[in-house]
């Protein structure tokens, strides 16, 4: 067994074992001290060498963490981190309480980035033609290739930019304009996120977007928007949903119509299952049932809105009646959100809803982003440029657009004729292989950045180690060509904001380095005059006919979005929340219809549109509406770096055309011979009536407390049983709370150095989680009940894994930890199979041997790595209890409640985990205890779990 | 005397024809002193072979870990520990027979009981080995071991695993002793006939110099029933020990008060039907049917009925408490023994353990060798699925249905499963070569008393 | 300087009277036979101490199992394991058994030993072919003859008991 | 004439009846003597250094104390190994041409690490912080022995997880104020009642938990 830095203590300066030639004598050169291990187990080891500093960094105490505010964008749009290192090695990350966007909290994507950063498969130097160039040379590169072009002012220059917020960016963009005024830009993004502002645009002539406040909200209704799983507010907005779920009285309610099973719709009280063609016809059928409910107080216009045609089925009116009855009820305190939705319809009649009920609810706020409007057709103006021969250069820095471009539009091909194609790309993905210049890009924590959140706040992005390899920030690259020599992100940085701060810059500069963020750089909303008739004449116009047959339902997914984090072990393992598919992706067609069709669970079949083909193993997936088959992209995306890899799931782009791109349209499925054998975390998906995961409707509270109360009743034991007379440290787990986003368990893989075990031993049923959040459906499976379950070592204070280790490898401490000893672990398994929540994981093979030496740079030293044959579980995150705890003794001082956080807790975007000492009377955990909704899983084992579950909360809607 | 033509054992006598000291010595030695025949190395030849393969499996076992098996969460045991159980209990048998029939004064065991006791230490070799290769690091397997360690770390002696380590050594031990000091009379007879010098300087060797006199005999007959009676409690504590392994869990399926008898009656079920799968073959290979006659075959049989309602039982108590009792884990554990996924393996049991040896009440069968041999086969495959039904039936659906995973095995752990057998055949063949299979001065002296009774 | 005088009797019962009638006359005797011969206990009766050393090694084992269960888990090194009690009795039993039956055996094994004063590879009457036979199909009286002279009354004496053969092994 | 077996056999079988036991004990014993021998636990082994530091010289004669160069002993797990500007804070002034000092300087001048050589290794499971044990009152001397009197430092403690326990489960008697936490002279006063005050003053409560030291 080795600890990843070597730590007790006299050997912390060193850097981890086992890291590979290559990025040992970069590390030393980064972070001047290197370790050499002496083999472990070999009882008389060579002589081990120690290298401390030569010049000691300033703030560096070798062996305790730094923190260093910071920034990770995703679609451009940010959100605040604080990062944790260890001597200059990046090894967590954490939300940044400051932030609007994060409010400490992160979600899984921020977690995994970390990964991202020791990506043994990363590009490590510019490429040109077949081999590679230094930076010098691809510097004087640039700088010729902007001299051929300033003649003619820079004709034929492309840009295919990904989307973005950053203001220096900007600067440099409007530089590169000003150098080359005939260069062309196109902002490209896979999945169009503007429906939102054009819909705004419509109403009010301005690009807006809609800002809600779901802690004012009483009734929400989501249509065909995963607030919960996407989005530059999905942290934000689930944090303030969830706190309106825990007190029956002020309790929220949730509408949602969507085609797949989301989170949100997990979540819902009332769900409608929709095909995406009737999706604008319920956003426009509520508008006018509220309008029509509102009377008089609304614009006439609305009023008049023809009914939706063809007209909605049953069940479906029903769900609009109901949610437009609640909404008008709740008028002032109701928001509708479409956030993440591209049809423009339903954007509109969202706006509309939002203008006539929402108040103060919902603000507006300018758009961010420096080209708000980027979508999936820039790309189609790229290629068309390319045909008539106008793109002499192209500079890419947008995500690998031959693998994302729409299926019908030969975006290879046109690529592969640029004369030259600059791409700057983290891994060398499927444009790498067509572009001349292969330039590597900077990850965030290794580059110098700014970049604005959600409501405009801007974050500086500062680096916590230097660049591993030869890489670029997009800041960078596009300077090459804005200025006649490329400078430093840091030097852009400053020359950007200088001016614009002024006097007090340098202090100004460092409070934004230590917050994450600028204060008062957020935007102000604004309130403009809507334009009824507009909106009205806009829903009036007719929809297309629904497409015959299936319905095709292209998803970005929660895990890997549209294929960015295809080569992240922590996401690809990491179970999918809804279909716990882990290293695959499927084709979801709800049971009833899969039976129709005569499929079951992994059989294939080719998914043909408009004569595009894939082929795809099927999961009837409970809660998916009839006749819509949903694939999610992302997958099947092939990086060449590692070809000897498998290439996970199948490549739902390869059906995406520009047609199926922008709106509803038909699907066809031809079974075929053989099955499929998916990566399955969770097989059995109900929960066979047993209270695992306990719910009870807000009105009936009072009724069910004796049942709650039966949960967590105390069973006499025959044995005097230990009186912990110090802290007792213990858990509180709100299912009321839990969204299912996965965050924790990506959270606690990176806090505990969780191994990654594969596909292979994941479908042998050897994955490592610690924690785990398990999914029961319950009832019809055309409207099923989602109930999320997080599942950890309940650390038993009578634990039946204990007194059945011949070794006292797993134990109690004085404390009421579950304690598990890794070195003294012989491997019997016993501890697993008396444990009756299953939350033990066992090395079967030598996994964290096969962790590549890059990525066990990210290892936290504070946690032992396990060797081949030992248990491992959730351990309350005792290495945090035991930091805290020296600290505090040091000081003198009791550990107070909230000093410690563990990683699940720490990271959860709705607060639902809650850790503390039952000691403190007074203590959130302690009144979590008491609460009456607290109930222990399998209680009556006698087993006196500390983590209490409190049952989740539901607020059924009326005449649903 | 008369061999009888194979496939039949009729006679009721223990011992056929006319015998002497003279002609009982030579016919139980002959197997040793004769030259090995093509049998003994036809068995030898695929013995050797599985034998290769079980050090293979072991070999892939230790260096690349247990993921070279089938198990996984919540399966963490599976084919280890079904091995185990099954070795551990068929060697029971030997010591039943040899112990707790001598205690009660059993004539008819004396022909059989050294070839049971041998079977009991070769059963026991093979299944100690499974527990050791189960380990997730099998190098520290001495850590179960209370040893003065410089991290003044002890075991954990409230495990039944720490128990199974003392019984299961103490088992192989105590049985290695009533087996040899059992042997040392013959060893001495062997010493004295020995044709080649060698021979007679080893067995001597062996012996110790054991000489018949009054005083020797006295001790000996003293110590040898003390041994009996040591035996006789310790052979059923060590598969009660066994059976506490899951007894003491608080899983639905092994969380059951009945198991300490119902383990032991198992464990003496598949340890009859081992004997009779060996013995009939030994009888006619090594000409020893005028020792081992019909009325041993037919002895053994009837105790495989009387084991089979004992098992039979256990089934009982196990379908009645859970239905009695309700809870609704244990309701649906149970279910989904019998008509789950590996409902044939639970049909299977049931039919060969208790259904089977029923054919056993007509004294035509019980006098058919071939008959009797394929029954107890059968046996010996259902107990074999016994413990795969307890162990891994309960494990894969238990608590927690997010956890709920089937089992399938793979090759390795049908390479130790096999293997082990072509080791425990090794061994026995190896037994038969060199050493007396049935204890030549106990039949004398069984002999003697015949004649007296006679007279 | 004297001798053995080994008869050898194919069957155990005239042994035993020849033996039983020799005695009575003062002779020393001992019997070689190929089993345990009861009779022949009652002519050279004598005691056997396996049962009591027997009886010391359980105890022994017994309380140096509880001993050391206790001092392990209770005394030395209390760890709380599964919330139960440090000391506690009833898993102790186990052990505490098992330790009783192994040193009981051994106990007894080694008393066996050493009342047969075994191991005893060169025996004075080793060379006597009338010997080895007594573990094949002779029951044989071994006379003790001290005088030098041969002794033709004893061996007609034991021919007229039923001796079939005779062989007289001088002390070497 | 049937073979007789020497007399000397009849010896050489009871040696091995009765001795063969015994050896099988002493064989079983070996290892659990070897494990305790100052050739496994690495003590008493003046570790080599790739500089001729002497620690004699500098704590006795130049009465440098720990801290100066271990800074990081009272805040951080790691005591810390001196960077090489700390050397070179004293020798850029004096012995700065010293050859033997040669390493330092150009050390400290291309910021190259020095490879010294661990003395006291703990396995990699274990994670030992000195910040906790100097802040109780723990000396430096209690485990790194008599520093001050050693050219080349050796471990003189076992390091095993016993030794460690012994101390967690006594601590009276090896406790001493703060002051003279660094000190190697210091001896404690023999009598319980002063580490009784110490005990109470520093909060000692020192802990046998095995999440106290394997994470």
């Amino acid at each position: 067994m080795v600890s990843p830095t070597k730590t007790c203590g006299c050997e912390s300066e060193l850097v981890p074992l086992r890291v590979g030639p290559l990025s040992r004598r970069r590390f030393l050169q980064i972070l001047g001290a290197a370790g050499v291990a002496g083999l472990p187990g070999c009882y008389r080891p060579p002589p081990d060498p120690v290298a401390p500093y030569a010049r000691m960094p300033e703030g560096v105490t070798p062996g305790n963490a730094q923190h260093y505010a910071s920034a990770l964008a995703f679609d451009g749009v940010t959100t605040g981190v604080v990062v944790t290192a260890y001597e200059g090695r990046p090894t967590k990350i954490e939300g940044n309480t400051l932030h609007p966007a994060s409010l400490g909290a992160t979600g899984a994507w921020e977690q995994a980035a970390l990964i991202d950063l020791y990506d043994p498969a990363r590009l490590t130097s510019v490429g040109l033609g077949r081999g590679g160039i230094g930076r010098a040379e691809f510097l004087e590169h640039m700088r010729a290739l902007a001299k051929r072009h300033e003649p003619d002012g820079g004709a034929g220059l492309h840009l295919l930019l990904a989307p973005s917020s950053s203001p220096s960016v900007g600067a440099t963009l409007e530089r590169l304009r000003a150098r080359f005024p005939k260069s062309t830009s196109h902002t490209y993004r896979p999945l169009d996120r503007s429906a939102g502002l054009r819909a705004a645009r419509t109403a009010t002539g301005k690009l807006l977007a809609t800002r809600a406040h779901l802690d004012r909200a009483d009734v929400v209704v989501a249509l065909d928007s995963d607030f919960m799983s996407f989005g530059p507010e999905r942290l934000r907005l689930s944090h303030e949903w969830a706190d309106r779920r825990t007190v029956a009285k002020s309790m929220n309610r949730l509408y949602v119509a969507e085609t797949q099973v989301s989170l949100m719709g997990a979540m819902a009280d009332a769900r409608l299952p929709a095909k995406p063609s009737e999706l604008p016809r319920i956003a426009s059928e509520l508008l006018r049932a509220v309008a029509g409910a509102l009377g008089a107080s609304t614009p006439a216009e609305l009023r008049a809105l023809p009914a939706a045609n063809p007209p909605l089925p049953e069940f479906a009116r029903a769900f609009v009646q109901a949610s437009a009855r609640d909404l008008v009820a709740h008028r002032g305190r109701a928001v509708v959100l479409a956030n993440e939705s591209a049809d423009e319809t339903v954007q509109l009649a969202a706006f509309a809803l939002n203008q006539l009920l929402a108040g103060a609810a919902v603000e507006l706020l300018p758009p961010v982003e420096l080209e708000p409007l980027a979508g999936p057709g820039a790309l189609t103006d790229l290629v068309e440029a390319i045909g008539r021969g106008e793109v002499k250069t192209l500079l890419c820095t947008a995500f690998d657009p031959v693998y994302t471009g729409p299926a019908d539009l030969g975006v290879r091909d046109a690529l592969a004729k640029v004369p030259e194609l600059i791409q700057l790309a983290h891994l060398a993905d499927e444009t790498t292989a067509v572009a001349g210049v292969r330039v590597p890009r900077s990850h965030p924590l290794e580059s110098w950045g700014d970049v604005r959140a959600f409501d405009g706040t801007v974050s500086l992005v500062q680096p916590l180690i230097a660049p591993l390899y030869d890489s670029f920030t997009e800041l960078e690259l596009l300077s090459t060509l804005a200025d006649d020599v490329g400078h430093t992100g840091y030097a852009l940085l400053r020359g950007l904001w200088q001016p614009k701060l002024g006097a007090e810059f340098e202090s100004r500069w460092r409070v934004a380095l230590q917050d994450g963020l600028l204060a008062g750089s957020a935007n102000a909303p604004v309130a403009p005059n809507v334009d009824w008739a507009a909106v009205a004449g806009a829903l009036s116009r007719p929809l297309p006919p629904p497409p015959e047959g299936l319905e095709l339902h292209l998803a970005e997914d929660r895990k890997i979005r549209t294929g960015e984090f295809t080569h992240n072990p922590w996401l690809q393992e990491c179970p999918d929340a809804l279909t716990q598919l882990a290293w695959d992706n499927a084709l979801l067609l709800n049971p009833k219809t899969a039976n129709s069709l005569g499929l079951e669970l992994a059989s294939m079949v080719e998914l043909s549109v408009d004569g595009k083909k894939v082929v795809a193993p099927v999961m009837p997936m409970p809660g998916q509406a009839e006749g819509a088959v949903t694939v999610h992209l992302g997958y099947g995306h092939t990086i060449a770096a590692n070809a000897n890899e498998r290439v996970v799931g199948f490549n739902a782009f390869q059906v995406r055309t520009r047609r199926a791109a922008s709106g509803p349209v038909a699907a066809t499925l031809r079974k075929l011979e053989g099955g499929y054998r998916f990566g399955l975390i969770q097989i059995e998906g109900s929960d066979q009536g047993r209270p695992i995961s306990v719910e009870v409707e807000a009105s009936e509270l009072p009724e069910k407390l004796a049942d709650l109360a039966h949960l967590r009743q105390e069973h006499p034991v025959i044995f005097p049983r230990y009186a912990y007379p110090g802290y007792r440290w213990a858990m509180a787990i709100d299912l009321s709370r839990c969204i299912g986003c996965q965050a924790c368990v990506v959270a606690c893989r990176a806090e505990n150095n969780v191994p990654i075990v594969g596909r292979d031993e994941v479908m042998r049923g050897r994955e490592m989680h610690w924690l785990r959040v398990d999914r029961y459906f319950a009832g019809d499976v055309s409207a099923p009940h989602v109930r999320f379950h997080p599942l950890m070592c309940q650390h038993c204070e009578d634990a039946p894994c204990e007194y059945v280790c011949p070794v006292n490898a797993t134990v109690h401490s004085d404390e009421g930890l579950n304690e598990m000893v890794y070195n003294r672990c012989i491997g019997t398994r016993y501890c697993s199979n008396n444990c009756p929540y299953k939350v033990r994981r066992f090395n079967f093979h030598a996994y964290a041997d096969q962790t590549p030496s890059t990525e066990q740079l990210a290892y936290n030293p504070e946690v032992t790595v396990r060797s081949r044959g030992v248990m491992e579980k959730c351990s309350y995150c005792v290495q945090r209890i035991e930091r805290v705890r020296i600290d505090r003794e040091i000081a003198g001082e009791m550990i107070r409640d909230g000093d410690i956080q563990t990683a699940c807790q720490q990271v959860c975007p709705t607060e639902a985990i809650k850790f503390g000492s039952l000691s403190d009377a007074e203590g959130v955990v302690s009144t979590l205890h008491a609460d009456v909704r607290r109930y222990d899983l399998l209680g009556e084992l006698n087993t006196f779990p500390r983590t209490a579950y409190l049952a989740r909360l539901t607020n059924r809607a009326k005449g649903l | 005397m008369e061999p009888q033509a194979t496939g039949t054992a009729k006679s009721d006598a223990l011992i056929e024809g006319e015998q002497s000291n003279l002609s009982l010595h030579q016919s139980l030695l002959r197997p040793v002193w004769q030259p090995p025949g093509i049998r003994f190395w036809a068995l030898m030849g695929p013995a050797t072979v599985l034998t290769g393969i079980y050090f293979y499996s072991a070999f892939l076992t230790v260096t690349r870990g247990i993921g070279e098996w089938g198990n996984h969460i919540p399966v963490a045991w599976a084919f280890g520990i079904v091995n185990f159980v099954w070795w551990i209990g068929i060697g029971h048998a030997g010591t039943l027979i040899s112990a707790i029939l001598l205690l009660f004064l059993q004539k008819w065991r004396t022909s059989i009981n050294r070839i049971a006791e041998a079977m009991t230490i070769f059963a026991v070799m093979c299944a100690g080995t499974f527990p050791l290769l189960h380990l997730g690091r099998p190098w520290y397997f001495y850590w179960l071991l209370p040893y003065p360690d410089t991290m003044h770390v002890w075991p954990q002696f409230k495990s039944p695993l720490t128990w199974d380590v003392f019984a299961v050594s103490t088992y192989l031990i105590v049985s290695i002793i009533f087996w040899y000091v059992g042997m040392v009379p013959d060893l001495a007879a062997l010493r004295d006939s020995s044709p080649k010098k060698y021979q007679r300087a080893l067995y001597g060797a062996l012996s110790l110099g054991w000489r018949g006199s009054t005083h020797n005999w006295r001790q000996y007959q003293s110590v040898y029933l003390l041994l009996a009676g040591l035996a006789t409690p310790l052979v059923l504590s060590v598969h009660t020990i066994v059976s506490f392994d899951f007894a003491v869990s608080i899983l639905p399926g092994w969380h059951e008060t009945v198991f300490p008898p119902y383990f032991v009656a198992g464990a003496l079920h598949s340890g009859f039907a081992m004997v009779l799968m060996l013995v009939i073959p030994v009888r006619w290979a090594l000409r020893l049917e005028h020792v081992i006659t019909g009325r041993h075959l037919s002895a053994l049989a009837k105790l495989a009925i009387a084991t089979s309602w004992l098992v039979g039982y256990g089934y009982a108590m196990e379908h009645f408490i859970n239905r009695y009792g309700g809870d609704q884990y244990d309701v649906h554990e149970y279910a989904a023994r019998v008509t789950g996924h590996y409902a044939w393996i639970w049909a299977l049991m049931i039919t060969c353990n208790v259904l089977v040896p029923q054919f056993f009440w007509s004294k035509k069968l019980r006098h058919n060798t071939w008959f009797l041999w394929f029954a107890a086969l059968l046996i010996n495959v259902g107990m074999w699925c016994e413990r795969f039904v307890i162990v891994v039936l309960s494990l894969y659906q238990d608590f927690i249905p997010s956890h709920w995973r089937d089992y399938a095995p793979r090759l390795v752990d049908l390479g130790l499963f096999f293997g082990s057998m072509g080791l425990f055949t090794l061994l026995f063949l190896l037994f038969l070569r060199y050493l007396p299979p049935v204890p030549v001065s106990d039949m004398k002296e069984l002999h003697h008393e015949l004649k007296k009774e006679a007279a | 300087m004297g001798a053995w005088v080994l008869a050898g009797f194919p069957e155990e019962k005239p042994m035993v009277e020849a033996a039983g009638k020799l005695r009575g006359e003062g002779y020393t005797l001992e019997l070689f036979t190929p089993f345990p011969s009861p009779d022949g206990y009652e002519v050279l009766p004598g005691p056997s101490m396996v049962p009591l050393f027997t009886l010391c090694g359980g105890v022994a084992g017994v309380c140096i199992g509880f001993f050391f269960q206790w001092w392990a888990n209770a005394f030395n090194f209390p760890i709380i394991v599964g919330g139960r009690p440090f000391f506690s009795i009833p898993t102790y039993v186990p052990i505490c058994f098992e330790c009783m039956v192994l040193l009981a055996s051994f106990s007894g094994l080694y008393c066996f030993f050493i009342a047969c004063r075994l191991p005893k590879l060169d025996h004075p009457l080793a060379g006597s072919e009338l010997f080895a036979r007594h573990t094949i199909d002779r029951f044989v009286l071994a006379v003790r003859w001290e005088r030098e002279t041969p002794s033709d009354p004893l061996e007609q004496r034991l021919h007229a008991l039923g001796a079939a053969e005779l062989d007289p092994v001088r002390d070497s | 004439m049937p073979f007789r077996f020497p007399g000397w056999s009849t010896l050489l079988a009871r040696w091995v009846v009765y001795g063969g036991p015994l050896v099988l004990l002493l064989l079983l014993a070996a290892p659990m003597v070897y494990v305790r021998t100052p050739y496994y636990l690495e003590t008493q082994d003046p570790v080599n250094q790739p500089v001729q530091f002497d620690h004699r010289h500098h704590v006795v004669d130049d009465r440098i104390d720990c801290r100066f160069c271990h800074q990081t002993v009272e805040t951080a797990a790691s005591a810390g190994y001196p960077a090489t500007e700390v050397c070179m804070a004293c020798h850029s002034q004096v012995w700065n041409t010293a050859p033997i000092l040669e390493q330092v300087r150009s050390s400290y001048f291309t910021n190259q690490p020095i490879r010294w050589h661990r003395v006291h290794r703990l396995p990699q499971f274990v994670y030992f912080n000195h910040s906790i044990h100097v802040n109780k009152g723990v000396g430096c001397a209690e485990c790194h022995g008599r520093v001050d009197q050693m050219p080349l430092v050796e471990q003189t403690r076992d390091l095993t997880m016993g030794w460690c326990l012994d101390c967690h489960r006594h601590p009276l008697g090896r406790l001493r104020p703060k002051s003279e936490v660094t000190s190697m002279t210091w001896k404690p006063s023999g009598d319980v009642a002063d580490q009784k005050v110490l005990a109470a003053l520093y909060h000692v409560n020192t802990r046998t938990n095995c999440t106290t030291c394997h994470r």
